[in-house]
């Protein structure tokens, strides 16, 4: 908990600074707060003394006819305008700290999915934030990082509080985020674009370590032949893809049916059709999800179609077979 | 002034009767009437679904029991129903229809009927959004973001729709008033002496005349994109889904000055009233309201600066957002020295005024630091930027609505509210405000991303008095509802001028005549002469 | 209003001074409609424009798709309607009523006419499987444009970084345009020709006259937006490619 | 105090353009073009406020060079003083009030077929020789006027009052927003990467 009942530092209240250039952003973070408490206390309290002073006494009462004057209104046109060009011009050194990142910065790969990270080092090694949600994006200490961003569905956005940073995450194109950590420790990383049902439940972590133990880390990874069958790929899919959300394993209802027993049962439809769950049903209900809709149940699966790629599927339907 | 009996036998309320009547009406007045009875239920509406919103986010983790899809309809239509069917048309299409025609001396807006048709259009809009609730709904938030609401069941296609339709109402509104701001002043009303508010509404019905069409035209490429599959905004297909968000915000962001001029307007005549005083600086005012309008056209990247929008753009974008932060300066500076020196009375619609000053102040200032480009990156898409869009549609906006709704009262029903029970409305309403949406700046400084269902446990406290501020909203508004009702039932018979006003509405009998005025006026002085 | 309009006694509506009052705070209502009309397909026409050059190829290949022909004679009918509307008024102007309704006629007429060669020009596309994005199935287009960015890349040294497999991906954003380019014109030309219809049924009562046929100057404005999105159209979809 | 503040004001404007853009080195084009307007402000203001055309008409009104450009030149000085004395415009819609139903005789409209009809087949006959990029700014060029045409005499707007002839303008001037600030922003960000990466 913040304790932000301190004000004798404005930026309490926000959370630690782990960059030299949160503490930059955080200056000009107090330099905005107390401007515009001057300005507050102008224009308010002015308000609040003319109330004061000049409260109607009676109904009749007289006042001043004054339309306008000019080196009034010249001066709060002109010394707003001045102060918003310096505001502007602070805040752009910032930005262009935020958007030029140095030459030698090393290079992670972010991919964002509904709704899962997923980091892919230099090395190959790659580890998504689901199932497995302790994986963290672990960074060294001091040494410049250069996330290179994508999307897989939608648009998500990487916001890391602790370091001021954050970056709208676009499918078809490489979105980019540097920093260099100044502080050891982990810090959240939220997804701020709006991306659907589990929007909120989208966390990931950054783990600042010693460069030392950073390196050990990093190279503790061997590449290896990926093993395991099809069905255990399916797995892996099932909760990358954010199918968990929606579905359940165990037999409980969440949005959507639950997987568990679902291939070779009697399927019944809202339109009153009906028809046993095989192959070609899961497929179709995978790709279109809005051509059968299972009564009861609401028309909420997104469309998979030309979304994934034909082995997932296959794995995905090889992996629902399996839960009996 | 006020020396005329009320001509109750011709007043514009009992003219024709019968529900007919007021369904196939082209009076102005009725028009104005029929879409503030539509817009406060959607008012209505979309403030349950906010209240229920924050009374989910009452604890970290489901508090109500309803699933994260529901929780995301419900932040969406309270998003689009507050913006497309109320905040948007709200001034304009209730004050700015009764009142228009009135403070220009004329009989009628320019072209009645169309008027009449642009609140069935609006209507038609309404009901196809709603229809989207039987279709699955939309949970895409208001602005529609693709790819997103290209991958979403076919509920979005509704909304969507309806969005479109309404903008069309917009439109027709919008060139209505435009002419007959142009055509229809009365002799001797230039337009250096038409009230503050119509200069505020004119400059609005431009920007709802010439931003609404690309908003038309981007919410039909949406529904062609999600029934054919065209690709223009899909990146799977080689759109470009920040180009989406180019066209929308070229809308939206003059949208959000179509949703506070007016209101600005609205002030401007409460405080010339209640203050017995010339507008300080008239042109001033007049002049930044179409400033604000043209420079509201060229600063819509600020709500892009972390989309993947480029660097130079970004920049540009900063410092022409900066611009727009002078007029609006300018105007508070001359409404606070309108009061100097003048003879101040704090009756319900002035507290609103007030209110309206101190509320918008700090959206005002927010608004520049979220218009600076280093801030922004921290704060974009937090609560903070929830907190700073309240503070200038609530804040700003219905502020000044409701301010507006009791000045006007008498002039639109011939009675007068109790002015006790509008100001303990006014208490609820200003302090829950500030419970409500101060500790969301707060939280979004903390770093809490909006349109989130679940939140972590350190965002709790706040969260828990920010619910609690918003019962408080709530009781306001319903006291407000109550003081409008019981005006309409048991109020004092109002005399012609009740309030010591100088524009030519308070000219008209309350209620006016069918047609205005018996006699068109002829006007030779400015808008404001209090000697 | 309600009253029986001759030639020569028109009453304008209440709320304005004379007939001439209420005639310009028409037109002027009818110009600022313009002006959405205008920048709604603006709007599209921007877009086009970015995606042209981001994408040369799939957009030189999909005009060489489309039938010259068939679009000049469009483009002929539509600046001949735009011809006999502004008769259409003139008539009006003169009191010649019978000349005017000719004149509307022909207009409705050559309006029919554009929508059939539009109606042929669509079922060719969509027989051939050139339709938008999902439905999209003709898998020669797509070699074609492959083949086209080939050789860009093989003539000219700039056009090395085109990722021709992506391009074959986002081949059937043409026709996504030309689609919905073309379909909302090709409304707008409906729309337009109904309200010629309903002036040309008012002419023959003898509503309108020279001294009031704000309604034919109108819908007279509306369609000549019509055509000047057309003359824009023709060229960016079926010449510059 | 008027001249003080509309100095003032000009001040505002010069610090409020130039100087951050320039300060920052955004865009020299930017500058260049103010630069130029200005000139032509200037220029504009010495002909206006010194009468240069009007002693150019005086002094050298006979030499074979001027004599045919007076004509124009007193064209051009009429509606100088017309936006001086704050009449530009205006005759017009007096004109326009009184001839508010002005006939266009079928000849012109007869003409105007034509001339679209001749830029329809240019537009084509161009359009099938290969001038690369030139094409499309030919076409472009034809089209424009081809549509000045439907305008100015099918829409009347030449016998328009000037009110409609802004309101019209407005339209495209908000569209060239649009159009010029979407494409700084496309031209001067991240190429798209056509297609997803494998996850």
């Amino acid at each position: 908990m913040y304790s932000w009942l301190n004000i004798n530092l404005a930026n309490t209240f926000m959370p630690v600074e782990g960059t030299e250039l949160a503490g930059n952003v955080d200056n000009l973070y107090i330099f905005l707060l107390i401007s515009s408490l001057i300005s507050f206390i102008i224009l308010i309290g002015g308000m609040t003394a003319f109330i004061v002073k000049y409260k109607r006494r009676s109904a009749n009462d007289k006042t001043a006819y004054i339309t306008h004057n000019n080196l009034l209104e010249f001066l709060w046109s002109f010394i707003p305008f001045v102060i918003m060009m310096v505001i502007f011009y602070w805040g752009k050194l910032i930005y262009d700290d935020y958007r030029t990142p140095p030459e030698n910065a090393e290079e992670i790969h972010v991919t964002g999915r509904q709704w899962v990270w997923r980091f892919t080092y230099k090395n190959g090694y790659a580890f998504s934030t689901k199932p497995a949600n302790a994986a963290m994006l672990n960074v060294p200490l001091n040494r410049p990082i250069k996330l290179v961003m994508t999307s897989g569905d939608v648009l998500h956005s990487f916001f890391i509080p602790g370091f001021r940073n954050k970056q709208d995450v676009v499918p078809g194109r490489y979105t980019y985020l540097w920093f260099k950590a100044t502080k050891l420790g982990q810090f959240q990383v939220f997804c701020t674009e709006y991306c659907g049902l589990e929007h909120s439940n989208m966390p990931a972590t950054v783990n600042v370590m010693p460069e030392a133990e950073y390196d050990t880390w990093v190279r503790a990874y061997v590449p290896e032949a990926s093993g395991g069958g099809l069905a255990d790929k399916g797995k892996e899919i099932f909760t990358e893809r954010g199918c968990t959300a929606c579905h359940s394993v165990n037999g409980t209802r969440i949005v959507g049916p639950t997987m568990k027993g679902l291939s070779g049962s009697k399927r019944e439809f809202a339109d009153g059709s009906s028809a046993v769950a095989d192959d070609a049903y899961l497929r179709e209900s995978i790709l279109n999800s809005g051509a059968k809709i299972v009564k009861d149940y609401p028309a909420a699966m997104p469309i998979f179609k030309g979304q994934i790629e034909e082995e997932d599927v296959s794995a995905l339907i090889d992996y629902i077979k399996s839960l009996k | 002034m006020a020396h005329t009996e009320t001509h109750t036998s011709h007043d514009y309320l009992n003219h024709q009767k019968g529900l007919w009547s007021w369904l196939t009406t082209i009076d102005h007045k009725r028009i104005g009437i029929m879409y503030m009875i539509v817009i406060l239920f959607f008012f209505l509406i979309g403030g349950i679904f906010a209240l229920l919103i924050r009374l989910e986010l009452f604890t970290a983790g489901p508090t109500l029991g309803i699933d994260p899809g529901t929780y995301n309809r419900l932040m969406t239509f309270h998003g689009a129903i507050m913006v497309f069917m109320v905040i948007v048309p709200g001034i304009p299409s209730i004050f700015g229809n009764f009142l228009i025609p009135i403070m220009l001396g004329a009989k009628d807006v320019a072209f009645p009927r169309l008027n009449l048709f642009s609140w069935y259009v609006f209507m038609t809009g309404a009901i196809i959004a709603f229809a989207s609730l039987f279709f699955g709904g939309a949970d895409t938030g208001w602005t529609f973001y693709t790819p997103y609401s290209i991958r979403q069941p076919n509920g979005v296609i509704f909304v969507v729709l309806g969005a479109f339709t309404m903008g069309m109402a917009s439109i027709l509104t919008g060139l209505n008033f435009i002419v007959t701001v142009h055509k229809l002043r009365a002799p001797g009303q230039t337009m250096t002496r038409i009230p503050l508010f119509v200069w505020a509404t004119y400059a609005t019905a431009i920007i709802q005349v010439l931003a609404t069409p690309v908003l038309g035209i981007t919410l039909l490429l949406l529904i062609a994109e999600k029934t054919l599959g065209v690709g223009i905004f899909d990146p799977a297909l080689g759109g470009d889904p920040v180009l989406f968000q180019h066209f929308f915000w070229f809308y939206s962001h003059p949208a959000v000055y179509i949703m506070v001029l007016p209101a600005m307007g609205i002030i401007s005549e409460l405080i010339a009233t209640y203050s017995k005083k010339t507008v300080f600086g008239y042109t001033a005012i007049a002049y930044s309201s179409l400033a604000i309008a043209a420079v509201s056209f060229i600063v819509w990247g600020h709500h892009m600066f972390v989309s993947s929008q480029s660097e130079f753009a970004g920049i540009m974008f900063s410092i022409i957002t900066m611009l727009v932060g002078v007029p609006t300066a300018i105007k508070l500076f001359n409404w606070i020295a309108t009061m100097y020196m003048g003879s101040i009375k704090l009756d319900a619609p002035m507290l609103f005024a007030i209110g309206f000053m101190f509320l918008f102040t700090i959206g005002g200032l927010t608004g520049v630091w979220l218009a600076t480009l280093g801030m922004d990156v921290h704060f974009h898409d937090t609560y903070f930027v929830v907190a700073h869009f309240h503070y200038v549609m609530v804040g700003g906006t219905l502020m000044a609505f409701t301010g507006g709704i009791f000045y006007w009262f008498p002039k639109m029903f011939g009675k007068i509210c109790k002015d006790s029970i509008a100001r303990v409305s006014w208490v609820f309403i200003f302090t829950g405000f500030n419970v409500t949406f101060f500790p969301q700046f707060i939280l979004g400084a903390m770093g809490m991303p909006r349109r989130y269902f679940d939140y972590l446990p350190q965002y709790e406290s706040l969260n828990q008095v920010s619910t609690v501020g918003s019962w408080l909203i709530g009781f306001g508004f319903l006291i407000a509802l109550y003081a409008i009702i019981d005006g309409l039932l048991r109020g004092e018979k109002a005399s012609n001028n009740p309030w010591g006003g100088t524009t030519l509405e308070w000219l008209a009998t309350s209620p006016p005549h069918h047609e205005n005025f018996e006699k068109t006026p002829v006007v030779s002085v400015g808008p404001y002469e209090y000697r | 209003m309600s009253t029986v309009k001759t030639e020569s006694h028109f009453h304008h509506a209440h709320h304005f001074d004379s007939a001439e009052h209420q005639y310009s705070s028409a037109k002027q209502g009818i110009w600022l409609f313009m002006v959405t009309e205008i920048l709604m397909f603006g709007g599209l026409f921007v877009a086009y424009l970015i995606y042209k050059s981001l994408y040369a190829p799939v957009f030189h290949v999909g005009s060489s798709y489309l039938d010259v022909k068939m679009g000049t004679i469009n483009t002929f009918l539509l600046i001949t309607s735009s011809f006999t509307m502004a008769l259409g008024i003139y008539f009006n102007q003169k009191n010649e009523r019978k000349k005017a309704v000719i004149s509307l006629a022909l207009t409705i007429l050559c309006a029919i006419g554009f929508m059939t060669v539009k109606f042929f020009e669509y079922n060719h596309k969509i027989h051939l499987g050139l339709v938008p994005g999902k439905y999209f199935n003709n898998p020669e287009f797509v070699q074609k444009v492959a083949d086209f960015a080939t050789n860009m890349q093989a003539t000219s040294s700039s056009y090395q970084e085109i990722d021709i497999a992506a391009l074959k991906k986002i081949a059937p954003l043409y026709f996504g345009f030309y689609f919905v380019m073309t379909g909302l014109h090709g409304f707008h030309v409906i729309i337009g020709a109904c309200l010629i219809f309903w002036v040309m049924i008012r002419t023959a009562k003898g509503d309108f006259g020279s001294e009031y046929y704000t309604p034919v100057e109108g819908v007279g404005l509306f369609w000549h937006i019509v055509d000047l999105i057309w003359i824009y159209l023709f060229p960016l979809l079926y010449l510059v490619g | 105090m008027e001249e003080f503040v509309n100095y003032a004001l000009y001040f505002i404007a010069c610090v409020c353009v130039l100087v951050p853009l320039f300060g920052l080195g955004l865009a020299p084009g930017i500058i260049v073009n103010l630069e130029l307007a200005a000139i032509l402000g200037s220029l504009y203001a010495q002909i206006v406020e010194k009468g240069l055309i009007k002693a150019l008409i005086k002094d050298k009104g006979d030499s074979p060079m001027i004599r045919p450009m007076v004509p124009a030149l007193e064209n051009v000085q009429r509606t100088i003083d017309s936006i001086e004395d704050g009449t530009f415009g205006k005759k017009k819609i007096d004109k326009s009030e009184e001839h508010g139903h002005h006939i266009i005789p079928i000849s012109v409209y007869a003409g105007v077929l034509a001339i679209l009809a001749i830029g329809t087949i240019i537009t084509v006959g161009v359009a099938q020789l290969d001038f690369g990029p030139w094409n499309t700014v030919i076409a472009m060029f034809v089209a424009t006027i081809k549509a000045s045409f439907v305008l100015l005499f099918f829409m009347h707007l030449k016998y328009d009052n000037a009110m409609n002839k802004v309101i019209f303008g407005s339209g495209f001037f908000f569209l060239l927003i649009l159009f010029s600030f979407s494409v700084i922003d496309i031209y001067t960000r991240i190429k798209p990467i056509l297609g997803f990466p494998k996850f």
